[in-house]
């Protein structure tokens, strides 16, 4: 068999990774279309992609990739260093609708050395520069093609993008002219799934082959049990966290921030909502990550303190807020249970389940809100806390500086000290109240092999899946 | 009295027991979780089991009828307050230019693909058992507006009417006094029928999310949790499920029932 | 030879007796009428006849066609009898005909149900009868609808329909009720003229005792579900043993004594009323069409006067009455009652209502069932400034309703609870109670029984002697007219052509319409003049 | 007759013109804006600009309003603001699954409660009649999308005779496309056939009392006969109003089906474009739903004139 057919919840408003921040758009094209300068592997690391390698000048502000021989386009033109300048000029420039502009911000200058070689001098130096251009925003696009890019995406991936069936799927047929290895599938077909019940109707079916972001975990056991699939349980970058507006009162009590942290039972909450898995985390930080430290045990579940909390802070009868719950069912069923835990220490949280069109407008710009569960999905992203106008709001002096100095280290071992100390700050701050590292999840037929079980980017890569026997 | 109206209006009244009996005792708080007590079958303590949450099932159900209740009755009560005034003061002015401009209206209000709409009103005004209201509502303001000038046309033509207006009765008092009581009947008919739509509209809206809220217990909210759940925990799916038939079942049979009862025209054996 | 005899027939429908004990027989080229009184079971003697009796209904005793025995048939056999044996004719044209099917069709259904024809041969066939029975080829072609007709059209081809087969017995249930009296007319001779033709047998029912004495051979007389008496027309028109006979017979040629009439001073004042209809606009560029159905109609009615307005079916008689209750306005001309106009501005001059009142047709539909017999009669105290309360409220009640010969206790009753003379009564009593000064009666009896019809009739003399009554008498049935009004307008499409003293415009009609109008309608011979022309033979 | 239909048509367009306005006041007004919801939560404020004058956003409403009407006029219903294709053309793509399965529904209902109320109604009062009746309460009472969920339980999981959702396409010729909308057809057409098989029996009933009817057993008809001949095709216009109802119901309101068969049809887009603020797709999508609706109800009352001569001649 060469050709799978792979599940997904969320369907591409368009194919133009460079233009939107779906992440339904990397999940699709992301390694399978699209490459950029470099990319991620399954395991979260970064490896060369187009660039073949690089050389870093010492002050770290000018990186020269040397590019892969041979690349072409789908569309059959050459990839080369003009290509490169193109799509880095086109992310940073004054009218770029790239939804993670800032990845680029840094970047000064791009030139074409030769037609294999691009430089490319940032304003100061970036320890995670290479990182970024891993990023689906940051993929090489070409100026021929730009134009139709959103309904006919060309790039120099190991799959050309060949259908979509808007509102059903999208087909990928295997390109023959690959530079790198070659798929092993001569197809693979998306298809958008976003109810829970239809997905595990699909996939019990076998209407699909993998489900790459499961949605319903209640139902994985069932596909454990059953010799047909594997469960495929990984790690996301999505820290899953009770936002909390740290401008709006009560919250501009880091009392109250503690009370509620305390009132809250991480466990009940991972199996309730996630059916058991997750992983509980105590700061804004990847367990996974070398640098992470476990400080869920200094928010741990007392309810009894949670109430004297409230109490020192002025509330002894609690109080109220809102939650406001975004569409995804961690948020959903998190956001029960937690209402139904604050209700045990006296806060009444009155739920609002909004869209995500209106949790942008009235949380996330709007700022109006007392507590909304999010999970930050991009990856290594606590300098959140680091922009006041965030919209948690928390406005804390030592923590910017500490970011700033961060980004300007480059010894590692400097810089996981330094990021074990930023943990530590959020949590003694009690900024928000941190749940759990949102799982990936994956379901697939028992004899499909070479998924990604961790899910460092949104991506489904497909370059390295086969079919066994 | 029919066999209908007998099993509908026990049926119903059912429901209508379990939604009152609610608001002074249910077997458990309806909000309580006990999330290692989650997912439990029908067993002596939770006679209808336990949610997702380990939350009590019955004590939802009975919560839920309250909501489903509440949601449609006054959803009936908006059609109905501002449909029949309509209906009637177009049937009293027919042929005129405000008959046409109700009736165009109307036609208005049911061109409008309903579901659509209140989709839109609750994804404007957010998602809540006040906006499910206006949204049903709203939708039944056009039924009861027809059905009253529909009946209310035809009484127009009597010659009882014919009479009042000989009285010297204006058309104001006329509607009210002759033509409200006679077209009661019919009014109730359609208020159970629109009742039960009402009923199943909210758990459409709730299904979908644009129901009544958490912590409120509705049971289309119910069966959306209980949807993935369905293979391994089918009870979850059932219980609102039969709620739902029981309870839009007893409506529309104590209609049907209603309407043989109060119009002995439809009970005279016919040839 | 017998062709229908009927024996012992007895009838219960779900347990309650409706026919006891009926017998009639009819034979070749006979016309055999049965009537009675409403619910006398007339309608359920000829439906047992065709065996389509309601559900739940139980027969005994015996009904004969030729040889075979009704009753005795299987539902299967009965259906290759119905429409080829006996055909059936009922009483509302306007109903009993499919309205999404070609007439054409309908009659053809009858031959080709019974598969006496080829398809082919069947629609000449259907064309044949069409014709034969008045409806000729080049004017109603089979493709027409039933709403393309009139009624009296509609009732040919339900008769076509009846005869297509050419049944041994034909059975019409009343099938001129609903038809005009020059309809009538034309539809009785038909009948007949196909019974000497076909050498049908004819039972035919009907209430219409003149019709009966104009048409039938044999009359059976049915009463509670019982024939009471029965015989050769002449006979039993000469000869009644049966004493409801001669009541029902009297009651037909009821007349009544009105007072004099005082001396003229004009109440009522009409001036060239016109009354147009709206119609919808058939073309793009032409104004919208009228339909005149009051056509400039003056006439002077006096105080104490009774005046009589007669004409067919949709001559505008039931406009007019609108027009002078100032219920509509009118395109043209005026109307005074006292010298007030009926009509002001937009809306009617309630100061002139209140000296009118008016008592419609259906006994049925003018009360509101939901309201008691109280409240129901004082509803024209509405009009009044100070309407009376309390026990003079309750007096004058009781007053009206002993005036119209109820009891006072029956104010507190449901209009359902009353028959149709008694809410015809009621009807009295509501326009009375304000003391009107002018009455309208819009066909006021025309939906009752004869006899009850008799003693509504005598209830008006005795309220013209008790109040001095004038009104406005409006009728199709020119028996009733003539005896109550002293005075008669005769109404053909809107238009008055013909007015003056009623015994004068009944004995010596001027117009051409009049005289057809009186022509056509069936008399009951004097049983005198019947007797001496029967010895004579 | 011209002028008639030219009063209809003018007062269509007036009803067109008002729901335009409707429509575009109420989507307005939601709170979200498209640009920042494509854009997610790490845009910058200038980015979000820049998308918002690339998409028109920042023109005034009253402009904004009149471009949509008047590209509505010459048939542009404008690009959508997240797909970025004509609004057109995806409207096209999903009436080919939209429109199938509403006239699939429609024809399953149809061809069960024809039947159905046929027989309860020849049969009134017998134990099949009401054995019927009860089981079109029931039809009635059952929410579609738990019926659906059932469905895909038993016939999509278990038995595996269908695919639990999803459209197979055209391409493949027309009965793997019927194929796929089977399950949705059904659990679409249960309620509507229950409804309609009610409405078919009371109307029949109706008929069944005519004075014609029993003219029509006069003639010989057996009562079976008279029902089929006579009495089907006056019952019919009752349940022509109830299909025309049916039919808009079934575009619009097939959202929740579409939703738990995955199927790409007009409701899903509409749902979809709505939590996604994409405006002018809702705008367009509502405006054509009300449009088929106005024009169902025409195409209705041309029928109701073929089964009824009396209404062919008023004019
Ligand atoms: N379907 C029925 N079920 C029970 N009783 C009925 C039914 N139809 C008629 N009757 C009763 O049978 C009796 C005879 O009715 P029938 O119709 O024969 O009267 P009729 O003499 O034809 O009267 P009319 O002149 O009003 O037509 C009446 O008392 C009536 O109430
Ligand atoms: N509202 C109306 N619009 C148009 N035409 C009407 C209207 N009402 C009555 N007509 C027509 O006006 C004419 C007179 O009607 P009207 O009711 O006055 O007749 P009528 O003499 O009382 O008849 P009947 O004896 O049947 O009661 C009829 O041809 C009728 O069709
Ligand atoms: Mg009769
Ligand atoms: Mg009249």
């Amino acid at each position: 068999k060469g050709t799978v057919t792979v599940g997904l919840q969320l369907e591409p408003p368009h194919l133009d990774p460079t233009s939107a921040a779906a992440g339904a758009i990397d999940s699709v094209l992301y390694s399978n279309v699209f490459e950029g300068l470099t990319r991620f592997m399954g395991d979260g690391s970064v490896v060369p992609g187009l660039a073949k390698s690089w050389d870093i000048s010492d002050d770290g502000t000018e990186y020269t990739f040397h590019l892969q021989d041979g690349v072409t386009f789908h569309d059959g033109t050459g990839m080369d260093a003009e290509d490169v300048k193109f799509s880095l000029d086109r992310a940073r420039a004054e009218d770029s609708t790239n939804a993670q502009k800032a990845l680029f911000a840094g970047i000064s200058d791009v030139s074409v050395v030769d037609p294999m070689t691009v430089k490319v001098t940032l304003s100061e130096p970036n320890g995670s520069f290479l990182f970024n251009m891993a990023w689906g925003d940051a993929v090489i696009v070409a100026p021929e093609s730009i134009g139709d890019i959103k309904t006919t995406p060309i790039g120099t991936g190991a799959f050309k993008f060949s259908g979509w069936v808007q509102g059903d799927k999208i087909e990928l047929v295997k390109n023959a002219d690959y530079w790198g290895t070659p798929a092993h599938l001569d197809s693979a077909t998306f298809k958008f799934i976003s109810d829970p019940t239809a997905a595990f109707a699909a996939m019990m079916a076998e209407d699909i082959d993998a489900f790459s972001g499961y949605p319903a975990p209640e139902n994985l056991p069932q596909f454990d049990a059953d010799p047909r699939f594997q469960v495929l349980i990984g790690s996301t970058e999505g820290e899953t966290i009770l936002s909390t507006n740290n401008k709006q009162p009560p919250f501009d009590n880091v009392k109250v921030r503690q009370a509620v942290a305390h009132a809250i039972d991480r466990q009940a909450i991972v199996d309730g909502a996630m059916f058991g898995y997750g992983t509980p985390i105590g700061t804004h930080f990847a367990p996974h990550n070398p640098a992470y430290v476990d400080l869920t045990g200094q928010s741990a579940h007392d309810p009894d303190m949670a109430r004297s909390l409230l109490a020192e802070a002025g509330f002894p009868d609690g109080f109220e807020t809102t939650l406001h719950l975004p569409p995804p069912s961690y948020a959903r069923r998190g956001g029960e249970i937690i209402a139904a835990q604050l209700a045990e220490v006296g806060i009444k949280a009155e739920i609002t389940n909004v869209e995500w069109a209106q949790w942008l407008e009235t949380v996330f710009r709007g700022k109006n809100f007392g507590l909304t569960i999010v999970s930050h999905t991009e990856p290594m992203d606590i300098g959140i806390y680091a922009r006041p106008e965030y919209y948690f709001q928390y406005d804390n002096a030592a923590f910017q500086q500490l970011m700033t100095d961060l980004n300007g280290t480059t010894d590692p071992a400097k810089r996981t000290e330094m990021l074990q100390q930023a943990q530590k700050i959020i949590a003694d701050d009690y900024v928000n109240g941190y749940l759990f590292q949102l799982a990936a999840l994956g379901v697939a037929k028992a004899d499909l092999q070479g998924l990604w079980v961790n899910a460092p980017t949104q991506a489904t890569d497909l370059t390295g899946v086969s079919w066994a026997k | 009295m029919s066999r209908n109206l007998v099993l509908g209006a026990i049926l119903s009244s059912l429901v209508v027991l379990a939604a009152v009996l609610s608001f002074v005792w249910t077997p458990f708080e309806h909000t309580a979780m006990n999330i290692p007590a989650k997912l439990q079958i029908p067993n002596g303590t939770h006679w209808f089991g336990t949610d997702h949450f380990g939350r009590d099932i019955f004590s939802m159900i009975m919560v839920g009828a309250r909501t489903s209740i509440a949601v449609a009755l006054v959803a009936v009560g908006i059609g109905m307050s501002i449909g029949i005034p309509l209906g009637l003061t177009a049937a009293a002015r027919r042929g005129s230019w405000l008959d046409e401009l109700i009736m165009r209206a109307n036609d208005l209000v049911f061109a409008f693909p309903s579901l659509v709409i209140a989709i839109l009103i609750t994804a404007v005004f957010g998602a809540g058992a006040i906006n499910a209201i206006i949204a049903i509502g709203i939708f039944n303001i056009p039924v009861f507006a027809r059905i009253t000038r529909g009946a209310a046309l035809s009484l127009w033509e009597r010659e009882f009417i014919l009479a009042a207006r000989v009285a010297g009765k204006g058309a104001a008092r006329i509607s009210a006094e002759h033509i409200l009581p006679n077209v009661a009947n019919l009014l109730i008919v359609q208020g159970t029928i629109q009742f039960s739509l009402g009923i199943l509209a909210e758990a459409g809206l709730s299904y979908v999310g644009l129901g009544a809220q958490p912590p409120t217990p509705s049971w289309g909210r119910m069966l959306a949790d209980a949807q993935t759940m369905v293979s391994f925990a089918p009870h979850l799916a059932l219980v609102p499920g039969l709620a739902i038939i029981v309870t839009v079942l007893g409506l529309n049979l104590m209609g049907d029932g209603l309407r043989d009862w109060l119009d002995p025209k439809l009970r005279v054996a016919r040839t | 030879m017998t062709l229908l005899s009927v024996e012992n027939l007895s009838l219960s429908i779900g347990g309650l007796p409706i026919l006891r004990d009926v017998s009639l027989s009819i034979g070749p080229g006979e016309i055999v009428a049965v009537t009675g009184e409403s619910g006398s079971g007339k309608s359920m003697t000829a439906l047992a006849t065709m065996r389509l009796l309601p559900e739940r209904s139980m027969t005994n005793g015996a009904i004969r066609l030729g040889d075979t025995s009704i009753l005795d048939q299987s539902e299967a056999q009965m259906c290759t009898l119905r429409g080829q044996s006996i055909g059936m004719v009922f009483q509302e044209p306007m109903t009993a005909l499919n309205p999404v099917k070609t007439i054409g069709d309908q009659v053809m259904e009858t031959i080709l149900i019974h598969k006496a024809m080829t398809p082919v041969k069947a629609q000449e066939h259907a064309r044949d009868v069409l014709t034969r029975v008045g409806l000729p080829a080049d004017r109603f072609p089979l493709t027409r609808y039933p709403h393309e007709l009139s009624g009296g059209q509609r009732q040919r081809v339900v008769i076509a329909m009846a005869i297509a087969l050419r049944p041994k017995l034909l059975i019409a249930d009343e099938p001129t009720t609903a038809l005009d009296v020059t309809t009538q007319a034309q539809i009785l001779d038909l009948l007949k003229d196909l019974v000497t033709e076909f050498d049908m047998g004819l039972l035919m029912i009907t209430h219409d005792l003149a019709v009966v004495a104009d048409m039938a051979d044999r009359i059976v007389v049915m009463r509670h579900g019982e024939v009471v008496e029965t015989g050769p027309t002449r006979q039993l028109l000469t000869n009644m043993q049966h004493p409801y006979t001669r009541m029902l017979f009297d009651a037909s040629r009821h007349q009544v004594a009105l007072p004099p009439v005082p001396p003229p001073v004009p109440l009522l004042d009409v001036q060239h009323v016109i009354r147009d209809y709206r119609l919808p606009r058939t073309q793009l560029f032409t104004g919208p069409g009228h339909y005149r159905a009051v056509d400039e109609v003056s006439f002077t009615l006096n105080r104490g006067e009774r005046l009589g307005l007669v004409g067919e079916s949709g001559c505008g008689k039931s406009t007019l009455t609108r027009a002078l209750l100032g219920l509509e306005d009118v395109q043209g001309g005026r109307i005074l009652l006292d010298g007030e106009p009926v009509f002001t501005g937009h809306k009617p001059n309630l100061a002139v209502r209140r000296k009118m009142q008016v008592v419609f047709q259906d006994p049925f539909g003018s009360f509101n069932p939901r309201h008691r017999v109280d409240r129901l009669i004082t509803e024209p105290f509405h009009l009044l400034n100070s309407a009376p309360a309390g026990s003079e409220r309750s007096d004058r009640i009781a007053e009206m309703l002993r005036a119209v010969g109820l009891e006072p206790d029956d104010a507190n009753k449901y209009i359902h609870q009353f028959s149709g003379g008694q809410r015809q009564r009621i009807a009295i009593a509501r326009a009375l109670i304000i003391r009107p000064e002018l009455i309208l009666f819009d066909e006021a009896v025309s939906a009752l029984d004869v006899s009850v019809r008799a003693q509504i009739l005598d209830l008006l003399a005795e309220l013209c002697e008790a109040y001095n009554l004038t009104y406005l008498f409006i009728s199709h049935d020119l028996s009733v007219v003539r005896t109550v009004t002293d005075r008669v307008l005769v109404m053909k499409s809107g238009k008055i052509v013909e007015q003056g003293e009623t015994e004068a415009v009944f004995t010596a009609a001027q117009h051409p319409y009049t005289q057809s109008l009186i022509a056509a309608a069936p008399v009951l011979p004097d049983p005198e003049t019947l007797r001496r022309s029967l010895d004579n033979v | 007759m011209v002028r008639y239909t030219l009063k209809r048509l003018l007062s269509l367009l007036i009803s067109l013109a008002i729901a335009s306005l409707v429509i575009f006041a109420v989507v307005e007004v939601a709170p979200g804006d498209p640009a920042s919801f494509m854009l997610g939560i790490n845009a910058q404020p200038d980015t979000v600009a820049a998308l918002r004058a690339e998409l028109g956003l920042d023109m005034s409403r009253t402009e904004r309003y009149l471009v949509w009407v008047s590209g509505l006029i010459q048939g542009d219903f404008g690009t959508s603001y997240t797909y970025r294709t004509p609004v057109a053309e995806m409207i096209g793509e999903r009436l080919w699954v939209s429109l199938p399965l509403a006239l699939y529904a429609l024809m399953l209902s149809t061809l069960i409660a024809f039947p159905a109320g046929i027989y309860a109604a020849a049969r009134r009062g017998t134990a099949g009649d009401v054995a019927m009746m009860g089981a079109t309460q029931l039809g009635v009472a059952i929410p579609n999308f738990w019926f659906a969920m059932i469905l895909v339980l038993i016939f999509a999981i278990n038995l595996r005779w269908f695919g639990a959702g999803g459209f197979a396409g055209w391409d493949d010729g027309i009965w793997v496309g019927l194929h796929s909308l089977t399950l949705p057809a059904i659990a679409l057409a249960l309620p509507q056939a229950s409804i309609l098989a009610r409405v078919m029996r009371s109307a029949l009933l109706d008929i069944l009392g005519e004075d014609f009817m029993r003219t029509a057993r006069a003639k010989g008809l057996t009562r079976r006969q008279a029902l089929w001949r006579h009495g089907v095709r006056n019952a019919l216009i009752p349940v022509l109003t109830i299909i025309g109802l049916q039919f808009s119901f079934l575009m619009a309101g097939s959202i929740i089906i579409e939703q738990v068969f995955y199927l790409p049809g007009l409701g899903r887009l509409v749902f979809q474009a709505i939590s996604s603020r994409d405006l002018i797709v809702v705008e367009s999508v509502v405006m054509l739903l009300v449009f088929a609706v106005i024009v169902v109800n025409f195409a209705v009352d041309l029928a109701y004139a073929a089964v009824d001569p009396r209404l062919r001649s008023r004019t």
